[in-house]
């Protein structure tokens, strides 16, 4: 975990309301894991107060990227950075996506800007950029290195959104070399409905799926969730929540676990999708 | 100026028996049990550490969301979620211990008998600076009557819990009430070692769009820059009518915000909200306050208490 | 959305006694007599004027300087100056009543027989719609208490008030208290038409640099975005409490402030420190309220409040 | 009076900390009076809360410029507006300088940024702009355009700025064919001392004199004013206050005066010497 001003590279709109920021920040780069987020203050002063967290979209040698949709006064001042200024960062924080050796089918569902940090993880997966091996963790099960590469493992992503023209990283990802279906409320490409429907639609015939990791609003995390538990898969769910310090101090991200509360910014934002207790959602 | 002057400057203060290196604490439950920020900053460098209230048995805390943003301020309603005091002895003191800066615990609990047997708890414990008095709870005894809105029953708690330990006694006051001295004079005479203000003050904020309360527990404490003039006035009327060290908080960001609390009166002051802003800030401010000393040419930070014209 | 649907839209809201043509006015102390803001805005347009507070004798105010700014916040200590009420009445009101909108004259004093005198001197006078008797004003007799901090003195001097005038008494309630739903109970007992919170708040800021207090007066209210989770608190604490109409400010700069208030319990809001900083604002609040009515499906503003899930 | 949005036209640095700001306000621009001022706000939001004051240094067709310091968080931000953008202004507000015909010398004493509104004071006397006629106005004795022109004038300005590098508009001044003298703090241009103290300098030199404008730091015009009673010469001085509505409603910004408080936003800032309680300040 640093605290860092990184420099900005590269900070521009992809799709309306959709932004790309890509940062010189060497120390989080170097560690930084999928489902991993950052903790960003927009600006100096007390409009807003507080920082903003946004998954770690990508992490490349020196340099990591966010993927972001601007919804109010924080992601619209980022919106307006100037590459080339410095922003004040911390990370990486929290609990990433955990992935055991020996994995043959993953699913990815994707809703909306819930893409952010499941790409991160698809390049992973698919052996393009190299897990770290993490230095004196108690986590217990990364894969690492040699354990995986693409040709063992079968990835396919869901990618919702409301609109054919709001799709996000398809390209990206068709670079990746993984399998993808696409989902739009108004049907305007391919399956028409919710990406979660889809997935509903798709978990009939795909068989041995041996993990499903999914990020989105809370209602279709919710609703996959359910799928899961009813089809027995293991699955796992980027959660988010309002926050305050962002690295377990103030107990203000809580959401409702199985055995009590637990801090989004330290025990998630990924979770076991059974250790969130869904009807609190 | 020379990096000689600076070392001439002393920043230790004395509050009655407590003794902190330098005037700048974190304020509790802004600052866990030290764990996460050891990890960005180095904790011997702070005046002192107020953890996150302690009670008696574990505490679930409120039903989220627990925080919403408000114009320069934050609304928290975390509902004193924490292990209990047997979970903090065994597994969160003793890290705290090992770093040179004050600890001082906060205490909380809903009726008299459990702060007691809280401080019963504590007495013996090494390594304990001082007992914070987190009086802002409701007294479930009392029909819900917030204790630190009541002159009575501050006294009586204070006096029972001095009787009770060792341990110095910090009274922390609340600002929801009509005259803040008076919980003020009531804890001095109850023996008190020193008071620290301001809690967060009651508020609330609504979704408009979804009708609902912003926290889940509809209202919550309000922090940050948005409350500093209320806490400088606080202390301010505070420092006139009671003769105990006092530590201020209520919106610090940096040194000029810490100085407004010292002029008015404060012997030392903690860092609350800020330390999710910019974990740094405490440091900073201790540097700030160091540089004020030097341009102002005072070489003893006990002569800037209260220093207002 | 079309126009039609705006048309069918009433924003018209009755406080007791009082009708107001929309729920939205500008607050005391912040509008001056009106004369100033005429040259940038429609008067008519308002829902209300609350003016600047009047006393029965001219007062001077407070040595300067009078504001300061605070994060999100303005601190204020003007001290009530105001030419007096005869004054008011032959050079100020006569330009008031031009316009089609409710004017409240908020009154102020030291005393409660000031109070009175200023209630017979208005009881007869065309044009008033109400009387907001600011009752935050420390009290010379009863040793500088201040009436609005106790439900005793605020009850009498109500009571004494209504038995004097047939004008509808607004009684404006402070937020220095522990308890506000104790004064509002009071107001409500002794006859108050409606209420109206919060006043400011009290708070201090001090220039570090040349170690005074930032107000000629130490200390002053505040206002403005920074106390608005304060007020909303406030407002929805009052409207379980009392059956009165209740008028909200604190920190209002735009319809989604003003809808807090509303979905909290407000029957009315006031437009205070935000009309400095955009004279607009007033009537931008009245085009979001029916913006969101709209949105909502809703037709009656009556059904907005307290319409909090 | 009036709230517009005024373009930028120009905002640039012209000696360190001080910026010129130009803006397309043909309404205010078109109402302007020497010594008069604008409500600038310096960002949508908090932070800071309320507008800032500025005197108006220039007004011609349809533009206006302010001559400003960055001393704070306000001024900083509107030094770092850009050319293109628009801001929020009331104006013009307050009581300029108010100017009889007949004049025969006038000297214009200027500390520091207090130069601000003297330049257009110093333009509109020595005749190159012309004073517009009141529109029912109450003002008594404004000069119209043909009572004045710069043969008849005498006009002597005295710049005082800390040091050379600091004089501000002394090239402005030199169009106009005025008289100019500095003061400099420490001597590094021309006379060394206060401006205050120069003028004290020249008023034994001087005769005739009919009006003395200052604008500048409150001990520097408390000196002033001071100078003037005592050699009996009519004084005219621009205060500043912290305003908040900037328009008279508010009561903020008084000064003590000799029959009770006065507003700065409307009174004055140009108010005659002998009004203020100069021993409050
Ligand atoms: C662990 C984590 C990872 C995230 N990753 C990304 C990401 O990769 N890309 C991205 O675009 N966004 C991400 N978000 C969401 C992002 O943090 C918010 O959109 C951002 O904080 C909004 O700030 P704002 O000031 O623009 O909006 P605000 O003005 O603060 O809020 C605008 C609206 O968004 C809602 N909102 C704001 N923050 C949150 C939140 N944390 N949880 C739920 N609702 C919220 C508010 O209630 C409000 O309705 C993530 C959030 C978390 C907790
Ligand atoms: C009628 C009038 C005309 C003015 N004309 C000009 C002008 O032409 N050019 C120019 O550069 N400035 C002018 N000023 C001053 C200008 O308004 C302030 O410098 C500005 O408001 C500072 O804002 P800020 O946010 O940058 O500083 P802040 O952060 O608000 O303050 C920085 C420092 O300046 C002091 N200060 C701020 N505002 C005032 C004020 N109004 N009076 C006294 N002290 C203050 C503060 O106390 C503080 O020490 C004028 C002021 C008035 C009242
Ligand atoms: C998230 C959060 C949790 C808090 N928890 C406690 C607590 O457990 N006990 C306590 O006495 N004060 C608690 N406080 C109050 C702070 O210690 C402090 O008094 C208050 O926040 C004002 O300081 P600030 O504005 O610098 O934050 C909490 C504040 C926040 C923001
Ligand atoms: C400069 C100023 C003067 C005020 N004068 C009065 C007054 O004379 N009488 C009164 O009842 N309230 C007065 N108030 C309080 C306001 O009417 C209002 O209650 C308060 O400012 C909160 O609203 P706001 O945050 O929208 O400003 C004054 C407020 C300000 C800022
Ligand atoms: S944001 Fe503070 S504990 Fe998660
Ligand atoms: S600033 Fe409001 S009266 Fe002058």
């Amino acid at each position: 975990m640093y605290q860092i001003k990184a420099k900005i590279i590269l900070n521009k709109k992809i799709i309306p309301e959709h932004y790309k920021i890509c940062l010189d920040a060497p120390e989080i780069a170097g560690e930084a894991k999928p489902g991993q987020f950052v903790h960003i203050r927009a600006r100096e002063g007390y409009d807003p107060l507080l920082r903003r967290p946004f998954s770690i979209h990508k992490s490349q040698g020196e340099k990591i990227e966010i993927l972001y949709k601007v919804v109010g006064k924080g992601t619209q001042l980022l919106s307006r950075k100037k590459i080339g200024k410095k922003i004040d960062i911390l990370g990486p924080l929290g609990q990433g996506f955990k992935v055991n050796p020996g994995l043959e089918k993953v699913i990815l569902v994707a809703g909306g800007i819930g893409v952010a940090p499941l790409y991160f993880l698809a390049e992973r997966l698919a052996g393009y950029t190299h897990w770290k091996a993490e230095k004196g963790s108690k986590r217990q099960s990364i894969i690492n290195d040699s354990s995986i590469n693409k040709n063992q493992l079968d990835i396919l992503v869901l990618l919702g959104a409301e609109t054919k023209e709001k799709i996000l990283c398809l390209e990206d990802f068709k670079n990746l070399n993984v399998k993808i279906e696409i989902a739009t409320e108004d049907g305007s490409e391919s399956f028409k409905g919710l990406v979660s429907d889809l997935f509903f639609q798709l978990l009939s015939k795909e068989s041995q799926v041996n993990l499903v990791c999914a990020c989105g609003p809370a209602l279709m995390l919710k609703r996959i969730a359910e799928l899961n538990y009813r089809y027995k898969i293991p699955c796992q769910v980027s959660l988010e929540q309002r926050m305050g310090c962002g690295i377990g101090a103030c107990l203000g991200c809580t959401i409702k676990g199985q055995t009590g509360y637990l801090r989004v910014c330290r025990n998630g934002p990924v979770f076991e999708a059974d250790e969130i207790q869904w009807n609190e959602i | 100026m020379s990096s000689e002057s600076k070392k001439n400057i002393d920043l230790s203060v004395r509050l009655g028996r407590i003794t902190l290196k330098n005037p700048v604490l974190v304020a509790s439950g802004t600052f866990g049990y030290g764990e996460e920020y050891a990890e960005l900053i180095n904790l011997n460098e702070l005046g002192g550490i107020m953890v996150k209230a302690v009670t008696l048995e574990p505490r679930e805390g409120n039903p989220p969301p627990r925080l919403a943003e408000t114009p320069a301020g934050l609304l928290n309603a975390i509902g004193l979620e924490n292990p209990g005091v047997d979970v903090f002895l065994k597994e969160k003191l003793p890290f705290l211990r090992r770093f040179q800066t004050a600890i001082i615990v906060n205490i909380a609990g809903e009726k008299e008998e459990e702060y007691l047997r809280l401080a019963e708890r504590l007495n013996q414990v090494k390594g304990i600076s001082a007992l914070e008095v987190n009086i802002s709870c409701p007294n479930v005894k009392e029909k819900g009557l917030i204790f630190g809105t009541d002159p009575e029953q501050t006294f009586s708690l204070v006096k029972k819990l001095g009787e009770i330990t060792d341990i110095p006694l910090v009274v922390k006051l609340t600002p929801n009430v009509t005259d803040i001295t008076k919980i003020a004079q009531a804890s001095q005479e109850a023996g008190a070692e020193a008071l620290s203000l301001i809690n967060t003050v009651l508020g609330m904020s609504i979704d408009v769009e979804t009708r609902k309360p912003k926290l889940g527990n509809i209202t919550g404490g309000l922090s940050g820059p948005a409350i500093r003039p209320i806490a400088v006035r606080m202390m301010w009327q505070t420092f006139q009518k009671v003769n105990l060290p006092l530590i201020g908080m209520g919106g610090i960001t940096d040194a000029e915000d810490a100085l407004e609390f010292i002029l008015a009166g404060a012997s030392a002051v903690a860092i609350g909200t800020a330390n999710f802003i910019d974990p740094k800030t405490a440091l900073e401010v201790i540097e700030g306050i160091k540089q004020y000393m030097q341009v102002k040419g005072i070489k003893n930070f006990k002569d800037l208490i209260g220093w207002l014209k």
